[in-house]
């Protein structure tokens, strides 16, 4: 299942609603990230491109059910206006073995790093400024490709 | 053909979504971004480095020698920082 | 953090109360455990060794802490009765970069699965049997051994 | 010294605490079982197969031929299930 929304998200009450009615499930991993309040950003924008992130973000999900055993998976994404410690990514895999969802949450991350079409601008003070994309984002999705 | 640009490269171009008929000759995305470079200082800025350039094709990530005929929507974006 | 509770968690309250007042976090991996529905268990019974259970949660937090560089950590672990769907641990990691987050719960997960001192009973109809200890845990923490 | 069992080591063994005083040839933990062993057959049963047995000493995991001068505290149970 997948999101974008504007509004913030509640962990327990998204991992709640994928177990239920679930029994196989035995392993839930979440991943969420988070606005760093570091070098004094004061808010964050994050813009994205209507159709085409939700077209990459089922394709992503469905790239990790055909990799591993998953019962049920979840990517929610904000947009708009985000301040230090809101919320701004949520992912969940859960599964009947921890390995598998582990392995699972660490790939949709990966790959929604590199492949969604998502763009983070942050103000600090009177500026602002496009965060750049980290090579090492790169690295991590391409561990996938063996 | 409809064109959008994204992030930065939006701001460059100083728009976020045209209309656009390219003459004949303009075959693939790198056609594309030469002549949309004949257009204006803006254009001219949003694709002076290539290298921080990504491109869509109808909504899938595509390479710079990628056909555009027939395509609907094309799109130009910085790589991508979600997450 | 470590607590042992027959109470339910909320992994939503849980990552709130974790991430509240640490502003450098910028991703939190969550793994929640739970009892699955199959072959008809009717309820679980988890043991432990009061005592030595909070020393070894201790050392496995500490050891993970060393190894990556986390901003907090939370093991809680239940014991008593549980049914079908019932959580039973969850561990947690926060850190200023999603690959900490995510080798330090993984690795907080398989050092738990064969150093924390708790068992399992399942329950089925009139009939219950210890659940045996399985050999890919050791090797899941073998692996860290390197 | 006081001695815990856990799990199925605890029902076979028919107790989950008991203090206990050994001979002074109980040495290790492995003379150890030896001893509890010719208390019974509770005993005899909860310690048959010393593969599936693990202890701790003074609530440390510990290997069969730890040292038990001194120990407060000893406990026998199961390869561990929680999690």
């Amino acid at each position: 299942m997948i999101r974008v929304q504007t509004e913030d998200f509640d962990i327990g009450a998204e991992v709640a609603a994928l177990t239920k009615g679930r029994p196989g499930i035995g392993a839930v991993v979440t991943f969420s990230g988070l606005v760093r309040d570091t070098g004094g950003i004061s808010s964050m924008e994050l813009e994205h491109y209507p159709g085409m992130t939700e077209k990459e973000l089922a394709r992503i999900e469905t790239e990790a059910n055909a990799r591993w055993p998953l019962q049920a998976t979840l990517i929610v994404h904000r947009v708009g206006k985000l301040s230090p410690g809101d919320n701004i990514v949520l992912v969940v895999a859960a599964s009947s073995h921890r390995d598998a969802a582990f392995q699972a949450a660490s790939f949709l991350m990966d790959y929604l790093k590199t492949r969604a079409p998502f763009w983070k601008r942050e103000e600090t003070g009177d500026k602002s400024h496009w965060v750049d994309a980290r090579e090492s984002d790169d690295e991590a999705t391409a561990k996938w490709k063996t | 053909m409809k064109l959008l640009y994204f992030a930065w490269v939006r701001q460059k171009a100083g728009t976020a979504e045209e209309d656009v008929t390219p003459p004949g000759d303009v075959r693939d995305v790198a056609d594309l971004i030469s002549w949309l470079k004949t257009r204006g200082e803006g254009y001219e800025a949003a694709f002076s480095d290539l290298s921080v350039i990504r491109c869509a094709v109808d909504q899938e990530h595509s390479e710079f020698d990628a056909p555009i005929a027939g395509a609907a929507e094309i799109a130009f974006f910085p790589p991508v920082t979600g997450g």
